[in-house]
Parts: C-alpha cells; structure tokens; sequence
C-alpha cells in the first residue's frame, strides 16, 4: 500500500533523527578510544560506539530509501547523508552533540539519553512501519545494555566518594538544560504518532521520568530543577559543538570527493 | 638442580607449565617481561589507530576500526591476567608502563598520518606481530599459549581488514594511491625494526628459545615477513621503499636492505615522533580517571558493609 | 632575465615554507582569541594572529605565482594553496603545529619561532629574489615586534613566581624537540643559498643561538639539552595535530567547493 | 540641593562632565554600570565571533574577523579605562562579570552557527550597537563620550564588512542564499531586542535622560534601526521574518510584529543558548590565567626591589 507523500516526508525526518543522534553520540563516544580511566572502560565504551554506529546506518540507510522516492537520482546513501550534509541539515537533539566533559558528563550523557533510546525503540518495536520496527527490534538489544551500563555506573559513582559524587551531580545539572528537548513533539512527531509509527512522547516521559527517579535515588543524587527548555536540534538549530564535530568527521569525504574507501 | 632440570624436561616434552607449578625465577621474570610488554603494546597501540576513528571515511570503515581498537584492548585485558598468574597485579604493570619502566612495542611511536596508515598498520604491523604471535601459541607457558591462540585468530583478521583497505585505496583516485603508496613508505621499514635487533645482538636469547617462550629467531621471521609480503605490496602495485630489495633464489627469499638501526635505538630511548604524546596521553588517561576509579572502590565497599549490616 | 625552472621549483617550495609557518602558527594564535589571561593578551595575540596571515597571503601569493610559470591553468592562489591542500602537501615546521598547551607553552613556541622568524627576514631582506627581499622588509617590522613581545614575557615569566618558573621550563623542555629541525638545511635550503635567495642555516643558528641564550638567562631559565632532532615538516611529514588544524581550517572551502566568499 | 542643581544646569548647558568633577551618587553608579555593561559586551561578544576565526572561508575574511576581533577586545579596554576614571578597577569590574553580578549585552548568548552568522553580526548586531551608540557621543560624561566617538567609528566599519559578508552570500550559490537567509531569521528579533524592553517598561530612564547618559528611548531607537534595516534586507533580496512587517506611510516607517519578550527575559536570566558556555569560557580564561598574572607581578616587584636596591 502507497503511504502518503506527506507521511514519507515525515518518516525521512524521523529516521534522520534517529540515525543523527546514534552518529553524533557515536562519534562524542569514540572520542575516548585509549583514553577512558580504565580498560574496561576503553572496551565497553568502543563497543558502545560501535552499535551507535551500526544503528546509524540502519537508520540512515532508511531514512536513504525513503528519498529514493522522490529525489531525483535516487536516495542518498547512509555515507551520504553522513558525510556530507552540514550541521544545518543535522536532526540529532542537542544533548547528544554536547562535548565529552570529564567522564562523568559523558556517563550522564550517556544515561540521560540511554533512558529516552531505550523506552523510544521500546515503543518502535511495535511501529507501524514494519522496516522501523525491524531496526527498533536489533537496536532495542544493544541499548537495553546501554542503559544498564550507564545506569549502573551513574549509581555506583553517585554512591562513590565525595568527589565522584559532586562530580555526576555537575554532570546532570550541566546537562539537565538539554533533555527538554527529548520529549518536544513537533508536527514531525506528530505525523508519526498519527500514522501509528512513532510513539506519544508523553509515554516516552512518563518511561524516562520513572527510569530517572529510580535511578537517581540509588545514586543519593539530585533531580535538577525543571527549567528552560533548551532547543533546536530537531530542526537543526544546534549548539557551536556541532560544527566542530562535523569538519573532523567528514574531513576525508570532502577533501577527497568522490572517492571510494 | 633437579627442579630445574624437572621442568625443562616437561618443556622439552611439549607440557605446558601452568600458573601453580613450580618454575623457575628467570622463567617467571622473562615471562612477566614479554608478556607485560606484549600487553602494553596493545594498550598504547589503540592510539595511534584510536586517532582515525573519528575520521574514518565511511561509516562501515568506522565500525570495523572500533571493533579493532576494541578487540586490541580486549587483548591487552587478557595479556594482564595471563601475566596476573604469574603473580604480578594489573595496577603494578600499569605503573611500570606509566613511569616509563615498561616498555611497549616501539612501531606505536609512529604517527598515523592519513588514512592509509590505517591500511597499512593492519597490513604490515599486524602482518608483523602475527608472525611473532604464530608460534607463541605453541609456548610453554599455557595462559599465554592460550591468549596467543585467541589473539592471533583476531589479528589475522586485523590484517585482512587492513589489506582491504590498502586495496581499496590503490584501485582508487591517484591521490589515494599516492597516499598508499606514502604509507607503505612510512611503516616498511618501522615495520621490519619490530622484530628487534639482529639475532647476534639479541639478549636472552638462547634461553628464551630453550624455555620455549621463543621460538624463532629474530632475523628468521623477519625473513618470513619479508618474504610474506613483497609479494603483497606488488599485488597492489606498489613499490616496497628499498631500493636493495631483490629475489635471491639460492635462499628462495628476499634479500634486503640494512636497517637502521641507529634510528630503532632512538626511538626505544624515547626519541620517537610520538613517544612523549603516547605517554602522555595514557598519563592522562590515567591521572583524570583517578576519581572514576576511586568512586567505583569507595561503592564497592559501602556495598560490602551494607552486606555485613544486614547479615549481623 | 629568466630563472632556471628547477631553481624556481627550489623557490616555490621555499616561499610555501615560510607561508605555511605563518598560516599554521597564525591558526594556533587565533585560537586564543577570547580565551587568554588578560585583555592585553587577547589583544596582543590577535595582532600577532593577524599579521601572521597578512604574511601568508604575500608568501602563499608568491608561491602561486612561481607555480604559474609551470602549471596548466596558472598558478594556484594563495586561498587555494592555504584551503585546498592536504597534510602531506605542507610544509611548515613541526614547532608551529603544536598545540597549544597552556599560555607559557604558546609563549614558548612563539618566542623560539620569533628568533628564527626574525633572524630569517633580516636575511632575506638581502635575498637575490626581489619579490621575496620585499615580502621580508614587510614582515621583519612585524616580527620585530613579535619577538620583543614574546622575549620580554618569556623573561617576566621565567623570572616571575616559582610557578610560572616551571611552566615555562617545562615548555621550552616540550618544544626544544622540534627546534633542531629550525636549522636543518635540505636541498631546497642548498638551492636557495646558492642562487642568493635564501640565508646559510647556520648564521641563522647563531643568531638564534645567540638570541636563546642571553633571553633565557636573563629569564633565570635552563636551555634544554640539545638531543634528537625531530623533523619531517619541511617534508611534508608532520605530527598526528596538523590533520586536525586543517579539518577545522579548509571545512567552508571543502564543504562548499567552488564557492565565492 | 544646589550642588546638583549646578550640575544639571551644567549639563543642561551641554558642558561635559569629568572624572576629577563633582557629581551626584546616582549618576555615578548608573554611569558605571552602563559603561562596565558595555565594556563586558566587548569582551564576550569576542566570543561568538571568535569562533569563525579558525574556520573563516578565506585569509582575507580571516584577517578582517581577526581585526575585528581585536578591535572589540580594545573598545572593552577603553571603556574599562573610562569606568576606571568613575572610582571601580578593572579587577572588580571582572570580578562582577564572572560572578554574573554584571550584565552584559544578551545578543552574545546566541550561537554562531555558519558564516553567514558572521555576517549577520555585523550587519544588524553592530548596526544595532551603532545605532544606541552614536547618540551616545554626545554624552554628558566627557571620557565616556570621547570613548563613543572612537568605538562608532571602528562600529561602522564593522558593520559595513559584515553587509559585505552577506552580500557576498547572497550573490553565492543557492547553499550560500540559504545560510544568509537562516542567519537573518536567527538574529533578526534578538537585534531589535537589544534596544531593551518597551519605553514603558524600561526603569531609570527618565533619570538617565536628564543626565544625558541616555539620549533617545529604546523604542525611538529601534525604529529607526528597523527603518534602516529593512530596505538593506531587500537589497540583497532576503525576507525579514516578521509577517507583520509593513510600511506605515503616516508615521514614515515600518511596522513590525511583537516582539517575543517571554525570550529576552529568559536569555537575561541565563537560559540563553549559550549563557553558561559564554560564562564558563571568560572564568575558565580567568583561571588558567591566574599564574600568567602572578607572574607577571612577581617580575614587576622583583624589578622595583632591584631597583631600590641598586639605589641604595
């Protein structure tokens, strides 16, 4: 059955989110490769990355097939969409192109946006779009650990010394500015909830509140203060970051277009 | 001594000597040696590798460079608990690697200039420490034998991966080729050096080889590497950097050029490109990950104490 | 009166040299903008920054202009020389491209390319090359004051607190790694000194042998004992921090290729 | 009270006031806060443009920013020195700033995003500031006057290169017409903001009027601003966001829409974009700075101890 050239529209935006937010967190995580407080670390935030990345081209490759429909010469390539779109053209949120900090902020990073991955593919799973719902299935595995790792360390360094207590606590107020964003629905979010594919992100809350609270309570920590909802990456108005991350990323794609590796 | 003379007889007889027998003292050392710097190798070899990961050209030449720098910190995990049996703890060997004590393989102190180092540090490191890493799998010592079994399966893999690189690049763009052809340069000779000095200036040697946790000569696989991977460079069309380089068929293998090794004992010293960045930033590394490391211990024993509270 | 052709090689490559160094080094300075010590620094800096890239634009200049005497299509500008090439095509001096560090280091790394840059112009000032001599008596007056700034902070600082003693030790012990290769004479450096164009490697050492040594007692500092000579700049061979430098400095003209600005 | 009688009559009369003068408590504070506002605006606003520097497209466009740059860095070095001559130092001046006692222009809490951004900045942010600036020298406080007349004149320039900026843009490609438009919709309604709330809302102002510290209302000013504005908009052919704009022929300029005041007072009250990045650099800057000026003192009493001794 044909879907509507307006839900496609919409389902190419939703996919890019959610294949930008795997890129960008992807690459903010394998920024540490050799340089994490200790191996484990090393090898558990590679692996991380990798299923970051893996997802990246299951999503971009959707968001690519979807295009196909109407762009002439057919849909970009999960490269393409990578490597050579400007930050303007970026849908990841804000939160996950934030720098790495100390490893505490990208601890906090990485729950913080663990909670809201997990209970988003949770939902995906039984999406309307069977090739969606397919990803959401492979992804939902690899970040269901996501989330236990992140969770389980944001409790044992809540629960840690003073000073690794202080530290996750920094970690969460300094990025607590960027998790309204997660939960904004706009007409993209809308289209997809009405067409079945995408969840009420009001659910996706209600999931990510409780999963917060509990956590944070195990860790003796602190929810901050709800305040300013800082926005924009969704319709790519993003941070200064993002720029920087990009011209690294996509140095080699640009300086040598056209190539194959 | 009859104890001594025991254990070389079960080496001898291809048993291997396990963490609770007895062993001798030099036995223990050279191992606790080979095996530290074997692992301290793959830890600081994940930067050089580590450097490219954000710049991979593709998101599958991304994915496939984080599984190896992964899987070379999984080796390194291994590598300490196989050395953790002879007795010596993973923070001591980290102390040693950070103060400098330690050494790690000098090829890492290279920098990785462009994408093509990453093609050819799979393709000729890799190529290089398998043929190291073979037949340590046969060593006396079983941990290491069996890390050696699981870590060769791995690199090999490492070294198709970055011959596929390589590959890619010489049927690309002149430029690419051009820039195969600038690493191959840069890593050959680097690459011969990791197989260490010449075998009449080796030390340890003859012991190493009667203990079975050396197997081969220095210069005899240097000679097999060689011989393994002219034919390779030529498969892609490019040009090995020696101008000495020539098929002698009396040996049926290559003879080539001297090696400097002037330049080999300037980098052990600490005079390589990047052996002070290496150094640094696994300092570093360490120096800001003292507080994640604290507060992990601090939770672990207010765990226990809970656990005390609530039996007593 | 025509030059010889591979003289002229000789002399693009030389001229690309001494602009890389400013364009290279102007970049690192650049980054200060904003973030220094006091006002008077950001001030400062930026003078620096800017002078640096007023010279890269008469050295890169006159590199593209030497190249249009052989290349197809005319010589490449000075924007195309600075923004389209890759690491392997510069040549400046490893020193320049080192990081920052903190400001002592970047006082460092500006006081012993000073000495160098400033013994360098005098000589050209002499150079049989008319448009190179010109170039020079420009730059020299910069430089001039380049390096009285940075001799005086380096003797303030070094004779200031124990504190600012041992940083600016620690970041002459850093950088005299990468000072042997200030005076090492290739066949391009021989080219040059044959046709007049270019000075003997060796008074320039003297002269910065001689600079080093008064500035550095006078700043109750230790010259760091001369040891392995790191080099590769000058050929094209670089430290792992160039690559980075020029993601972040070519990415508009990479990302927007053919683009006016 | 016939001291501030006499002060206003002299004021009135258009004599300028100097540090060494006699003046009123209030005027005092409220002129050192305006001009340490102001001298604030310089230092952060270095920041968002700062950060093209290392990026900017062309050595030429890097050289104007990097002039710029520093020009903005001496307007807060002059303006520090004028509020110097009022009785507060520079240091306590910074010490307000980096506690966030002080104040500076909102504008700088927006991001930089593209080029055009850069562009867009000196175009309409420096337009603005001209735009309150250039009645300013005319103010009743001699070395802020004198300050004014130096600061409009680099602020015009500026201005100019950032219209260059855009117009270069908008003759570009269709990539390049869209990044100019997207930053004239981001930086279109924070520029009519820095103008400040509505006259009505605006507190001190009738005080400041009669000192002549402030000598038009912020509406007056942001008119004229828009007046101006909006045909150069047209001229490089891009779209004022604003729906409701339109030419009102009986009052000769343009009406404009409403603006959203619920965003200037969260930017205000720190939930800018980039409020705390801004912040967090500047007392970042301060601290890593710290030994720089110890030192620096250090050297300066070692010399005067030098000098006394040989004195002696």
């Amino acid at each position: 059955m044909a879907r509507a050239a307006t839900d496609d529209t919409a389902l190419f935006e939703y996919a890019l989110r959610l294949g930008d937010n795997c890129l960008i967190l992807g690459h903010r995580v394998s920024e540490w490769c050799g340089h994490s407080p200790v191996l484990e670390e090393d090898i558990a935030l590679a692996n991380v990355a990798l299923d970051l990345i893996g997802q990246t081209q299951l999503w971009l490759g959707l968001a690519g097939e979807i295009e196909g429909q109407w762009r002439e010469g057919g849909g970009r390539s999960a490269d393409d969409l990578a490597f050579l779109r400007d930050a303007g053209a970026f849908r990841n949120l804000l939160l996950v192109e934030q720098p790495n900090g100390d490893f505490g902020k990208t601890l906090a990073r990485q729950f913080l946006f663990d909670a809201w991955h997990n209970a988003m593919l949770g939902a995906l799973q039984g999406s309307a779009d069977k090739r969606a719902a397919e990803i959401a299935e492979k992804a939902a595995k690899e970040v269901a650990y996501h989330l236990n790792r992140s969770r389980d360390l944001v409790v044992r360094l809540g629960d840690g010394t003073a000073e690794s207590h202080s530290r996750m606590q920094r970690a969460l107020d300094d990025l607590w500015f960027y998790t309204g964003e997660l939960f904004l629905a706009d007409e993209v979010d809308a289209a997809m909830l009405a067409a079945g594919i995408g969840p009420d992100l009001d659910d996706i809350r209600a999931q990510w509140d409780a999963e917060i609270d509990r956590t944070l309570k195990q860790a003796t920590l602190r929810r901050p203060d709800s305040g300013h909802v800082q926005k924009g990456g969704k319709r790519g108005v993003h941070s200064e970051h993002l720029g920087y991350v990009l011209a690294e990323m996509q140095f080699l794609q640009r300086a040598y277009p056209g190539a194959r590796w | 001594d009859p104890q001594e003379r025991a254990f070389q007889e079960r080496i001898d007889a291809g048993i291997k000597i396990e963490p609770k027998d007895w062993m001798p003292e030099g036995y223990r050392k050279t191992l606790i040696r080979q095996i530290s710097q074997h692992a301290h190798s793959e830890i600081v070899g994940q930067l050089p590798e580590g450097n490219w990961i954000t710049r991979a050209p593709t998101l599958e030449r991304k994915a496939i460079l984080l599984a190896k720098v992964q899987d070379e910190a999984g080796h390194g995990l291994y590598l300490y608990c196989a050395a953790e049996t002879l007795g010596v703890s993973r923070d001591q060997l980290t102390e040693q690697l950070l103060s400098g004590k330690a050494k790690y393989s000098s090829i890492f102190n290279y920098p990785t200039l462009t994408w093509a180092d990453i093609g050819a540090i799979g393709w000729l490191v890799d190529g290089a420490a398998i043929m190291n890493q073979v037949p340590l799998q046969r060593c006396s010592f079983g941990p290491y034998s069996r890390a050696m079994i699981r870590v060769c399966k791995e690199e090999s893999f490492h070294q198709r991966q970055g011959y596929d690189i390589m590959m890619k690049l010489c049927q690309g763009t002149p430029e690419q080729k051009a820039m195969a052809q600038d690493a191959l340069n840069r890593w050959w000779w680097p690459s011969l050096m990791m197989f260490g000095p010449s075998d009449a200036e080796s030390v340890h040697s003859a012991q190493s080889m009667a203990w079975k946790i050396k197997l081969n000569s220095n210069d005899e696989l240097r000679q097999k590497f060689v011989d393994q991977t002219v034919p390779q460079a030529e498969y892609l069309g490019l040009t090995v950097p020696d101008p000495d380089l020539k098929w002698n068929e009396d040996k049926g293998g290559y003879d080539y050029g001297e090696i400097d090794w002037a330049e080999f004992f300037e980098v052990i010293k600490g005079n390589g490109p990047c052996n002070r960045e290496r150094m640094a930033a696994r300092v570093k590394a360490h120096e800001d990950g003292a507080w994640f490391r604290e507060g992990l211990m601090a939770h672990a024993e207010k765990q226990a104490e809970r656990r005390r509270n609530a039996a007593a």
